[in-house]
């Protein structure tokens, strides 16, 4: 290949990359934006600061199910 | 620069979604909040859920071969190495203490096991209902969701029935979280006032060496009976010698820790790789939740029963509501008979006593998921 | 095939499943039972509550080999 | 004997060693000696540096299809598994709470991202250079140096350009550890005394339902808009869910912990295995380390910029400086606003401010991500 | 029904046993007893044992190419991954201070390896006994049991001779267990109560940039002279350079707590299932068993012989006792000359003083089996 | 084959081991004493316990960039 056409291939390289730029910062930007819209809009929905159900679930919950256990070999696991 | 929005466009999820698509994220959703908000199995049900809401990501291909999900589960699902290791695990976290302070009661966490047989009885007639289509295989993987037991399920709905995974993995664990509003009402219906009231006495105390022992022998007699269930019932009872060997305190702290949460967490990812549309949004998946329900209810009446002949064989010392946690479910179970024992008679502590059916349950259903991989398999 | 073939075929798996159903239970007793006579059998054998050997043996043992160590490094393990 | 002697000798490294494995395994132990000694990311400069140094051991092949490096990199790099998993411990660590107090600087964090697409434009142009032949899928994996992130940087160099990985993931983490001396002087170039000077009102509570919603939520427009960044940004959410969800602490913990430290070894290790002689000691390795400084000095300046002009609009309410931390480099370029901050007002605490946008350019760059995987990969 | 009964009774073990498979469920019992009763080194043992129960159950084909043992077989152990990441791990919990503080004593790990050269001259010797037939290869992995290292043994075993390796592990970790009762008689057999009460100086006190020295300088060495030996080296420096480090201590923990918990569990399965009935019964198994302990006795006497030149040497200020703990077994043998010390002389502490030689065992026993890959692999 | 050629195979293989054993153990000691060499030197260049660079930049280091985080999730990592 020619020095005149590799110019050439790159110069088409970038204009593609230019393209690219151009795409990519768009679509950065769109999705930021749009999280930030959503976001704001939950903000005002969400009641502030309510203990939220999951909060209180939780305790109960964790490590319940996984597998058969009885109390007393939780005291015998922190004793690691 | 047309040309490139259009091809960014056609790759957006807008551009590419299906109904059943968004109808599977939506399911995934689904069981996340059920898992957040109602503490439905959360350990498994946040994975699994999560997995279906990335297996149905247009384009993504997260579930192909390529894709995360769909390496992780061929790696660990269908090799059966996830739920071999989380059964091992689960050896390493449980006291058979109870089981073995009076073994006679193992006899409710075999009765439950009526459930599983039942429901294969129930899943084969489903296929006269038209649009349903369920093979001896498909059938023993439905079964299974009455063993309430999420790895023993999953081992044997990978081997018999991988399309149908997703489906029964779900039913598997939505049921186990519902195991307070489904048992209560049966318990009530199939055990008189006086029974509940029935309290028990005290378990003696078991001695290191019989623990030591217990998992030896139990490997020992399902080898020589039914070698097929070995694999479950081996890594159950080899997490369970790592903790009462008492020497390999690092190895059983690890498998019952870090080990199990990281298998947990590939294991909850694969399976939801399953929930795609094509495969879950369909009747079969309503036949299985539909069977599921009734596999739990049939195998709670089954304990209840041998509770109740228990009870009258046994100078009525013993309570029949911890034949109901016979069908594993640990321990959600055993603290269900716990609770509706209390209602009954606010001295009438259960959950010791219902531990030795419930894990003996668990037993069971390996025991019966070793008979359908025999034959059906 | 004819809805007449469906319906003999879902019969012969009805068959074999009410088979499963009673090799199924079948084999499940039979392993409990088992299990039941079994360890009734060790526990009358097992003298009961003296310390086993394992129990002495434990401590000086584990974490014992499994690699290189010094003493000094435990502690330093400890503080993590 | 002299035989065997001379097979012995045959077999030493003295006899084998070429130039590019010495000057390879010099490169290697300089990593080690930067991470060590400078604390340069040490938690992936040591194995990948020492990686480097395994690679480059002649006859030994321990990079090679059946040496240790060689299988953990085809396991874990060639199918992404590895930097995914990273990008869910990194989920399960980061707290979005900073973010979602004040949403609208995400924009910083978008526009930092103009390093990686101003970088790739200078990849290309690089091809002037005699020598140097970077293809569209090079430049890419280049570019994404600018991202200031480690496993997006590995995940894409892996896919785009595996052979420059090594220098791709050399560059990033480098670059990354001297955030501190290479953003300072672009700060204080770009901004006035009065700029750096502005105190930040103090940041709302953001309720836990919030930080629940927030990975859902990121998730959702992401698999609307770009599904080839849900890879990345799905696990990223999945640990974030693990974490904020409350409710499965055990996978949490093991996800931002053992299991990702296991995986960063195994990473870190992997990637050096891409540090062979050949491959690395070439101009190209020059270029990709000069491109990586313009992406983060080009980063950081864009982030400023809009940083100033957020300045402007928000009435003087906004700092600048936290423009910066928008490339990511989480935690050290909100820590460097911080400090600079600091020097211009001693009552100015930029920290908390400061982490909004820096994990907004986690997600910015995870999106770049996308973009130049779906349109170039 | 019948014909299902007849399937079932079919598919029990009862039906299937061999006599050998019974027999080596047995053996695999007796290693859990031997590990529980005893203290034979449970870690590797009970896994071990383990496995080879499970690999000798009929028809479950748990060690085949489908069953979770072949799997982890496969994954590790022939690829070589899991013995170097216990070595990983070992390195990551070893403290070279001991031989920082007194260099010259690591000639007492280098001549304790002279059990692992005389030993593989006594397995070639053993073609003379009919019936027993050992290559090169085989007698070079048997010898390497001589080199009291588990994971170096598993290592060169899995690389030399597969068939071989259930009895070359179950003889090395025997063997490291019974240190304290094979090297005391040897002991006192070749040393005087004079030398024995011999009582050494403080060892001065290392710095911490020697400590973070070695393990580069060991690998470099190591890269230079015998890059054959690099992956075991490689690897236990990379854990070490970990640990010392100070700079990244996330990953050292992991890597010598929950991922060698993890890996050692997986490795001791594995080992385990080559204690099939066919390989493992059979003259060649004792031949090992055998030749195993010709290979402490003579590592642990040529030690001594070393340890007793050093006496003469130092004038008389070296305890010759201190060269048995040249053959590795760490820390036991270390442990046993401390006692074996102490019974001479009750002020003569000489644990530290013996971990010197006891480490430097495990980089001679690394160094001779990369040797042999070179030679003979 | 004849008892003879087999016992003149391994006398073959009896020489090759001997071979083994006298390189086998030259590397061994070549190799430690070499360590033993240089360890020897680097301890007399290095200067005795002066705090190491690393150990003044450790703590600043560790942990710091694995990922995205603020301060307050580690003290409730710490309650795990
Ligand atoms: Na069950
Ligand atoms: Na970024
Ligand atoms: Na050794």
């Amino acid at each position: 290949m020619y020095a005149a056409n590799l110019t050439m291939e790159i110069e088409q390289l970038l204009m593609q990359s230019l393209q690219l730029l151009g795409l990519g910062m768009g679509a950065v930007f769109v999705i930021l934006l749009l999280l930030i819209a959503i976001i704001s809009l939950v903000s005002k929905i969400v009641p502030e600061e309510v203990a939220t159900p999951s909060a209180i679930v939780a305790p109960r919950v964790d490590n319940s199910h996984i597998a058969a256990i009885s109390v007393a070999l939780h005291q015998h696991r922190k004793n690691r | 620069m047309e040309q490139g929005l259009l091809q960014l466009w056609a790759s957006t999820g807008l551009y590419n979604f299906t109904f059943g698509q968004l109808a599977m994220i939506a399911v995934g959703g689904g069981l996340i909040f059920l898992a957040i908000n109602k503490g439905f199995e959360p350990l498994l049900l946040i994975p699994i859920g999560f997995g279906g809401i990335l297996a149905n990501i247009p384009i993504a291909g997260i579930a192909g071969p390529d894709g995360l999900l769909g390496i992780l589960y061929s790696a660990g699902i269908e090799t059966g190495v996830f739920p071999l290791l989380i059964f091992m695990g689960v050896g390493a976290m449980t006291d058979f203490g109870p089981l073995l302070a009076r073994p006679s009661l193992m006899i409710l966490g075999a009765a439950a096991q009526f459930g599983i047989f039942f429901t294969l009885f129930g899943a084969i007639a489903m296929n006269l209902v038209p649009g349903i289509e369920f093979s001896m295989a498909d059938a023993a993987a439905i079964a299974i969701i009455g063993g309430a037991d999420g790895p023993t399920a999953i081992y044997v709905g990978s081997r018999l029935a991988p399309d149908l995974l997703g489906a029964i993995a779900v039913a598997a664990y939505s049921y186990m979280a519902l195991v307070p509003i489904i048992q209560p009402p049966i318990m009530k219906l199939l055990t008189t006032e006086e029974e509940r009231q029935t309290r028990m006495t005290q378990l003696r105390k078991v001695s290191k060496l019989e623990k030591i022992l217990f998992p030896l022998i139990l490997l020992i007699v399902t080898i020589l009976l039914l070698p097929s269930a070995t694999p479950l019932v081996g890594m159950l009872c080899f997490g369970n010698l790592l903790k009462e060997s008492g020497v390999v305190d690092r190895l059983s702290n690890t498998a019952q820790n870090e080990l199990i949460n990281i298998v947990t967490i590939f294991l909850g990812l694969s399976v939801g790789s399953k929930l795609a549309a094509d495969k879950f949004l369909s009747a079969e998946t309503l036949g299985i939740l539909l069977l599921g329900m009734v596999a739990f209810s049939i195998g709670t009446a089954a304990g209840l029963v041998m509770g109740k002949i228990m009870y009258r064989l046994s100078g009525k010392t013993i309570n029949p509501l911890i034949g109901a946690a016979g069908v594993s479910a640990v321990p959600m179970a055993a603290r269900v008979a716990n609770k509706i024992g209390l209602q009954a008679n606010p001295q009438n502590f259960l959950l010791m006593h219902a531990m030795g059916p419930n894990v003996a349950g668990v037993i069971g259903s390996a025991v019966a998921a070793g008979v359908l991989l025999a034959i059906v398999g």
